[in-house]
């Protein structure tokens, strides 16, 4: 028996088809069950005569033919009908007819493809390790010859009366088949190869997942390229004709676009505030609700940021400024000062348009009748302060009424480039601190400088100042800040007067 | 017998080979799916810009309004760069602008140097669609999808990312849902805006679709042009 | 037995041609025969033409690689004639792989035993031929690597396909169409390189015919189950096949086109695949049999069938042209009958005549049993419907579209170059194919032949 | 598995022939006199039964075509298998004679005025053009005008009587002739194939002349293989019901066993098949171009009235009959297979009046009891034509040469 164990079977030869057909019913007849034959083509009669039973095949077929169908009936509506509806061609967006073709294709292919399958699983194929293949002689099962195999597995099997009703079938040769002594592990080299492999795949999902959550300074890889970037100029894309690589040119210096030039002749008092010279003293247009709500909202766009959203003066950007001591930094005005507030709506606009002080124009930034819009706003915001914008803004800011008359020519001429020369914007003349001190009572008063030394705020001091403000710099005060404009001596002169004008 | 015989461990080979045929087309689709998804190569772009300019200091903490800068969203299919003027608004040193803020950084240089004629400053795009594809930041903005929406909190950002894949099917998304993605155009640059009483945002989108009569197409050439 | 009863083989003798399998005729000679070829070194003919087949296939590459990086325009399709030369070559090659599937499904259906001899040599005809047709739609949308756009897979496009698109429907057919002829082809080689696997001599041609012969013993627990998997792919192919050119003729008929829509193009189209199909396997198996010592099993009379398919099928398609003729004059439209009058007599004239001739005239010496066994006519008659037929698409697509709806569009369309290199690159790559598939693999399905001797059929009564 | 020795004698069922015969004219007599009473009483001058014999007439000419052509091309592809029953296609390809005698009342609408004002004439509409598409009717004259039309018609019964005739006597013939050489089989074989070129473009042109020209102004190529379909798979199942009632009665016992059925199985199920890819080509086609002068055909039978019908017909002579017959059971066990040969030859009728009966009111299915009677009757003259032709000759072609072959031939 110890031999039985390495044994896979009973091999027999045969000749012709006819010898087959017989020795294989005398085969089933005897009851074996595990056994087969071996022929080089299919031999029509030896499924009677081995007694194989119809396979069950062609009903896999069929359920793969029904599900194929139904697919394909179901993709395509909930493709074209459903999940992406699209209209084309005058069809309705689900087209039976149109996708009868497609349902076939897939019925077939479902079909083909499952039974092609189904019939190497049912058959246990691929099976490349056969002990029947080691026979010399079985070589010829592919070529001419035919073969019964009993195998050891069957129940009823014993050798010895296999091989007698083998050689009674009338078998040209009988051999017993070695079942080989092998090991079924794959070697090492394999199992290696596996797990390299097998780590291999990991690799490309483990990029994936690194690009999926890391950030990255290149811009993305286009898979299809061709098409994402075309030979054509977009809104602000370099350009390769000019030196400077800049699409948009630059104006040359005096230059100013044609379409002004020609509307602002058309109509100079819209778009620029004046005519011949005399600010406009209402806005071009009718004031509406729509023309505020534009204002407002430009204003909160380009304005608020240092103006502050109730215009006071003290938007984020100024603070963010003074927290930074940013020397030469002159503050927002506070558009609800009453000379701000008395401006004609000309001088406003202008003021908008073009800038004043160290604020640039807004020109470029904000179109006309936006800055019309503005202007208008600004009024509305204006009589907000009037109607009580301490309760609407909270702490209100301080506003200069308009101040003894003067008697003195040159104070007088001092009071008024006070407002001019801006220095409104950062003194006041209340005795309020704004950036700056106060003018109230600064003529006769002791100025403590940072050197330690002290001095008496007389003429000489203050021409002194606004000549060279660093000169002497007042404990508690940033040095670089104050900006002198542009002024004569007579100015000087008379904005001095004024100040001692001041004096308490 | 010499001639080779396949050994008996082929047989291992089996169940390897049913798990090939089987794995292989999924582990590829897979592969190709993600790997080739915007989401994995486009989210997360953060280029390094010429000038490190900080929208989480100039949008988020100064509040200053999107369309300062950018000022063309509101008018144009382009949401302009600011030139470089609008920079020196607040950077500039008194000759090439009026504005003092950060004089003396030597990160602004290259802005200065700019303004001054030299070499431009070449900001790098961040969300840029393929060419193909027509884009009408006006249409969106005035209709009330929010910057947000597509660029996430830049108000947040110190340097600017993009964290939306912006393919088609993501365009898409909206434009078959466009409710959940609608504000009032006044809350437009609000990038942190929720709706007011624990509305939910897709009960104010259908009023605002209403009332803003947003119906976005589908077709080819409403992106295709 | 009656005696006036004669058996099979004498009657075939009478109202038939010899048997199928001429010579010895013994299982092991049939093995010897066709194993011979795949094992030994092929005759010099076999290299010529194999250098000659790759040299061509390179100018393919060349002229591929210049379209994709140029673009389409550089080839002669233009308005109006915009679905001009590929398309036409696309229908010629997907025409030529119908005759592999039939031959293979269709006569195994009718039980025709003559098919053994040649079905294998047809099959892998098909699929290379398939292979070829694919090309063109492939490089014609001239961004192929996005091809895949015409599956229904996933994207971020969130796009799917358009199923209302015949186009697309011909997506599905050709590439269903492929599938299933190559499994078909495939399953009919595994006992054949089971048999070649048995027989080599080599570690080397052991392991490889071992591995793709998947083990094949012939046990006949797995013929049963095998042959029936045939039986149920050739159910399954021959509708196939139908449909496959059906949705191709789609593509044209569905449209409003004078001259293409019109509703017997469906089966038209088929008889015309049939027809130039046959015609390929003829002129590639005339060359064959001689030069690899194949004569005992693709007989004269495998040849001759053959010829028979081929004249009917040509008459089928003369049936198909003599009914868009009438109906061009009966349905009363002016548009539909001058597109027939142009194309009879117009610019294309030429072409439409060689089509005429190509296709029902010269297959009519068929009738003629000399003719249909002589060798050098069929040779000749073969290349002419292979020629006719290239025409019979060339017509249908040029001399439709070149007279526009417009008349200051019409145009005389010509290829360009490109076109000409793409045209016979395209037999370099199908050559390609075939030589390499003639110098490895049976030629001939061995098994099945050996199923058609009188040696696979048992005499004895139980 | 036991092959019969094949004895080569006459199978003679002339009894039951006679019988059958009988019955088959009586029934033929009975419906066309119950539809002729009817059509008078109806009132429309005989309209409905002038379209409904012609639908009729089509049911019988489908069958003697189709019996045509399965002779034809079992001859033409020297097919074994069919030996034993293609006696059974003869018979039916030639009842032509009966063929010619039905087609003599068509004179009738063909050469009347009856009608004419109020429907465009009794039958084909071409006779009378009318309305608004006359113009485009008329352009068609030089084809559709009666003397051509006439014409055309004894055209295709001469060219049928004369394939008919010349099969039917060669098939009689090899029966009783013992040559070895086999000289009728191998005349029959080398006729075949320029016969069946005649039968096709006969056939065609026949389709277009009586069923397409119902609707003058319609068109299609395809139509001819269309009705080619039906033919084919009408007389497959007419051939199943008569071997399966012949050996009921006790002849062809040995000669059709289940491997025969089997194959007729599959023509039925391949037709049908066939059948559905030819209408499904003819509809899509004309569906997806959507060109006005094709979609009125359809469009006449998508009405309120026809709707129903013409979905239907996608059930019942497609889905329905696909299903039945797909098990390879089915097709081996005669008496389903038997069943489903009468349903196609039932469901036959609901084509062909599908065909043609729209045309003649698009707005009213007009199918009652006389459509029933007319049918039936001209089917039983069928009948009897087919019968009495069994009540002479062999059910056998028993000399065929390869008879022998065909007993024993099986399926795999």
């Amino acid at each position: 028996m110890s031999d039985s164990k390495k044994q896979f079977g009973v091999l027999a030869e045969y000749e012709t088809v006819d010898e087959i057909l017989s020795a294989a019913a005398k085969v089933r007849d005897a009851g074996y069950t595990k056994w087969d034959c071996y022929t080089p083509m299919p031999v029509h009669g030896l499924d009677d005569a081995m007694g194989v039973k119809q396979t069950r095949l062609p009903w896999f077929t069929l359920c793969a033919g029904l599900t194929g169908a139904s697919l394909g009936l179901l993709m395509q509506w909930w493709m074209n009908a459903v999940d992406y509806p699209f209209l084309t061609s005058g069809k309705p967006q689900w087209s039976l007819p149109a996708n009868i073709p497609v349902i076939f294709e897939l019925t077939i292919l479902f079909s083909a493809l499952t039974t092609f399958f189904t019939m190497w699983i049912m058959n246990n194929l691929p099976r490349w390790f056969s002990p029947l293949a080691r026979v010399e002689r079985f070589a010829r099962a592919t070529d001419d010859r035919f073969f019964i195999a009993i195998e050891t597995a069957d129940p009823i099997f014993n050798a010895a009366s296999a091989e007698s009703l083998l050689k009674e079938t009338g078998a040209h040769a009988i051999e017993a088949v070695e079942d080989p002594d092998e090991s079924a592990a794959p070697p090492t080299w394999f199992r290696h190869a596996l797990m390299i492999a097998g780590t291999g795949l990991i690799i490309p999902l483990m990029i994936i997942a690194y690009a999926r959550f890391s950030t990255q300074d290149q811009p993305r890889i286009h898979l299809v390229p061709d098409m994402d970037f075309q030979e054509k100029y977009k809104a602000q894309n370099p350009s390769p004709l000019f030196e400077d690589g800049r699409a948009a040119r630059p104006q040359l210096a005096g230059t100013f676009a044609m379409e002004d030039d020609h509307l602002v002749l058309e109509d100079p008092g819209y778009y620029t505030g004046k005519v011949d010279g005399e600010y406009l003293t209402e806005i071009p247009m009718p004031v509406t609700r729509e023309l505020l709500e534009r204002g407002r909202e430009r204003f909160m766009i380009n304005c608020a940021a240092c103006h502050g959203y109730d215009g006071s003066g003290n938007g984020t950007v100024h603070k963010r400024a003074l927290s930074l001591q940013t020397a030469g930094w002159i503050p927002p005005s506070n558009l609800h000062q009453a000379y701000i507030a008395a401006q004609p709506k000309g001088q406003q606009f202008e003021s908008i348009s073009d800038g004043i002080r160290n604020m640039p124009g807004y020109k470029a930034a904000i179109t006309t009748e936006d800055r019309w819009a503005i202007v208008a706003y600004l009024e509305a915001l204006q009589g907000i302060e009037e109607a009580g914008a301490q309760q609407l803004w909270g702490a209100a800011p301080a506003v200069e009424d308009a101040g003894p008359v003067d008697s003195d020519p040159l104070v007088a001429k001092g009071r008024e480039l006070y407002t001019s020369k801006t220095c409104i914007a950062c003194h006041s003349l209340d005795g309020t601190k704004l950036v700056s001190g106060s003018f109230l009572g600064l003529a006769g008063s002791e100025r403590k400088f940072t050197d330690g030394t002290t001095a008496i705020a007389d003429e000489a001091y203050l021409n002194e100042s606004i000549t060279n403000p660093n000169a002497k710099i007042v404990e508690g005060y940033t040095p670089g800040l104050m900006v002198i404009p542009p002024i004569t001596d007579e100015e000087r002169e008379a904005l001095v007067a004024f100040i001692m004008s001041l004096k308490q | 017998m010499s001639l080779y015989q396949f050994p008996r461990w082929t047989d291992a080979l089996r169940p390897l080979l049913g798990l090939t045929a089987l794995g292989a087309p999924v582990y590829l689709v897979l592969l190709f799916y993600y790997g080739a998804s915007p989401k994995t190569l486009a989210v997360g772009y953060e280029p390094t810009q010429p000038v490190p300019f900080s929208h989480a200091v100039h949008a988020g903490e100064l509040g200053i309004d999107c369309r300062y800068c950018h000022n063309t969203v509101d008018k144009a299919a382009h949401a302009a760069i600011p030139p470089i003027a609008t920079c020196l608004n607040c950077h500039g040193d008194g000759e090439i602008g009026k504005g003092r803020i950060h004089l003396d950084s030597e990160a602004l240089e290259p802005l200065r140097e700019a303004a001054r004629g030299g070499e431009p400053l070449e900001w790098v795009r961040v969300h840029d669609l393929a060419d193909y594809a027509y884009f009408n930041h006006a249409a969106h903005v005035n209709k009330g999808v929010s910057c947000v929406e597509c660029h996430g909190r830049v108000d947040q950002m110190e340097v600017v990312r993009q964290v939306e894949p912006l393919s088609m099917g993501w365009c898409l998304d909206c434009h078959r849902d466009p409710a959940p993605r609608l504000r009032p155009v006044e809350e437009i640059t609000n990038l942190g805006w929720v709706p007011e009483g624990g509305r939910s945002r897709e009960e104010v989108g259908r009023e605002l679709m209403e009332k803003y009569n947003v119906h976005p197409k589908q077709d080819c050439s409403t992106c295709h042009r | 037995m009656a005696n006036a009863e004669i058996s099979s083989a004498e009657l075939d003798n009478i109202i038939d041609p010899p048997a199928l399998v001429q010579g010895k005729g013994d299982l092991a000679t049939i093995t010897e025969t066709v194993s011979r070829v795949a094992e030994h070194k092929p005759p010099k003919a076999w290299y010529i033409g194999f250098t000659l087949a790759l040299g061509i296939l390179g100018m393919l590459g060349l002229a591929i690689v210049y379209l994709i990086s140029t673009g389409v325009g550089v080839w002669g399709n233009n308005q109006p004639v915009a679905w001009g030369w590929p398309i036409v070559n696309f229908v010629f090659w997907v025409g030529i792989g119908h005759a592999g599937t039939l031959i293979s499904a269709v006569l195994y259906l009718f039980r025709q035993g003559w098919r053994t001899g040649i079905n294998r040599f047809s099959e892998a005809m098909t699929i290379f031929a398939v292979i070829c047709a694919g090309l063109f739609p492939a490089i014609h949308v001239g961004r192929i690597w996005v091809i895949y756009w015409v599956f229904p897979v996933p994207n971020q496009m969130a796009m799917w396909p358009q199923f209302r698109s015949p186009l697309l429907w011909d997506v599905f057919a050709v590439s269903t169409y492929f599938t299933v002829s190559l499994l078909f082809w495939y399953m009919g080689l595994v006992p054949d390189l089971a048999t070649l696997r048995d027989r080599s001599k080599t570690k080397i041609r052991r392991l490889m015919y071992g591995i793709f012969a998947l083990g094949w013993t012939g046990a006949n627990r797995q013929w049963h189950r095998y042959e029936r998997a045939y039986l149920l792919l050739a159910a399954l192919a021959t509708p196939l096949v139908l449909s496959v050119h059906s949705v191709v003729s789609f593509d044209f008929a569905t449209s409003q086109l004078p001259g293409w829509h019109t509703t017997i193009f469906p089966p038209y189209f088929v008889a015309g695949a049939i027809f130039s199909g046959f015609a390929m396997v003829v002129t590639l198996a005339v060359p064959a049999r001689a030069l690899f010592g194949l004569r005992d099993l693709i007989t004269l009379r495998h040849l001759e069938l053959m010829n028979k398919v081929i004249m009917a099928t040509g008459m089928l398609v003369g049936y198909a042209y003599a009914m868009e003729f009438f109906m061009a004059w009966y349905s009363g439209n002016k548009y539909e009958g001058f597109t027939f009058v142009n194309r009879a007599f117009g610019p294309y004239a030429w072409a439409y005549w060689i089509m005429v001739s190509c296709n029902v005239i010269s297959p009519q010496i068929f009738w003629f049993k000399k003719a249909r066994r002589s060798i050098p006519i069929m040779f000749v008659v073969s290349i002419f419907v292979n020629i006719g037929m290239w025409f019979e698409r060339f017509v249908i697509t040029v001399t439709s579209l070149n007279r526009d709806f417009l008349p200051s569009s019409w145009n005389y369309f010509s290829p360009t170059i490109i076109d000409w290199a793409t045209l016979i690159g395209s037999f370099g790559l199908f050559f390609t194919l075939f030589l390499l598939f003639c110098r490895y693999l049976p030629q001939v399905a061995i098994a099945e032949v050996k199923g058609q001797t009188p040696h696979a059929h048992g005499h004895s009564a139980h | 598995m036991h092959t019969p020795e094949v004895v080569r004698e006459p199978i003679l069922a002339t009894d039951t022939a006679a019988r059958v015969s009988r019955v088959g004219l009586s029934v033929g007599v009975l419906g066309l006199l119950l539809a002729l009473a009817l059509g008078v009483s109806e009132g429309d001058g005989m309209r409905h039964f002038f379209w409904a014999y012609l639908v009729a007439f089509a049911y019988v000419f489908t069958l003697t075509l189709g019996g045509m052509f399965f002779v034809l091309i079992q001859h033409i592809s020297g097919a074994k298998w069919s030996v034993t029953v293609r006696r059974l296609g003869e018979f039916a390809m030639n009842t032509v004679p009966l063929l010619i005698v039905m087609a003599l009342p068509f004179l009738y609408p063909l050469f009347t005025h009856t009608g004419v004002d109020e429907y465009g004439g009794l039958l084909w509409p071409w006779i009378h053009p009318h309305g608004e598409h006359a113009e485009l009717v008329n352009h068609k004259s030089p084809f559709l005008n009666t003397p051509f039309f006439i014409g055309r018609m004894v055209f295709y019964f001469a060219v049928w009587m004369v394939i008919s005739r010349f099969f039917m006597k060669r098939s009689l013939a090899q029966d009783t002739d013992r040559d070895p050489s086999y000289p009728h089989t191998v005349k029959m074989r080398k006729i075949s194939a320029p016969s069946i070129i005649a039968f096709a473009l006969t056939l065609s042109f026949a389709a277009f002349d009586w069923l397409m020209s119902t609707d003058p102004v319609w068109f299609s190529t395809i139509f001819g293989v269309y009705i080619f379909a039906g033919c084919v798979l009408a007389i497959h199942s007419w051939i199943v019901l008569c071997s399966v009632f012949l050996q009921k009665r006790g002849y062809l016992k040995d000669m059709v066993n289940a491997e025969h059925y089997h194959d007729l199985g599959k023509f039925m199920l391949a037709f049908t098949i066939f059948w559905a890819y030819i209408a499904f080509s003819q509809f899509m086609l004309i569906w997806y171009a959507n060109i006005p002068e094709e979609t009125g055909w359809f469009q006449h039978r998508i009405t309120p009235a026809w709707k129903g019908w013409s979905y239907a017909l996608i059930l019942t002579n497609f889905a329905v009959p696909f299903f039945g017959i797909l098990s390879r059971h089915v097709k081996r066990n005669k008496t389903a297979l038997a069943f489903w040969a009468a349903y196609i030859l039932i469901v036959h009728f609901i084509d062909l009046y599908w065909i043609v009966m729209p045309s003649m009111d698009a707005h009213h299915n007009p199918f009652g009891f006389m459509d029933v009677c007319l049918v039936v009757g001209l089917f039983g003259f069928f009948v009897w034509a087919f019968a009495r032709q069994a009540t002479k000759n062999s059910v056998l072609a028993y000399g065929d040469p390869k008879l022998q072959d065909c007993v024993a031939h099986v399926n795999y």
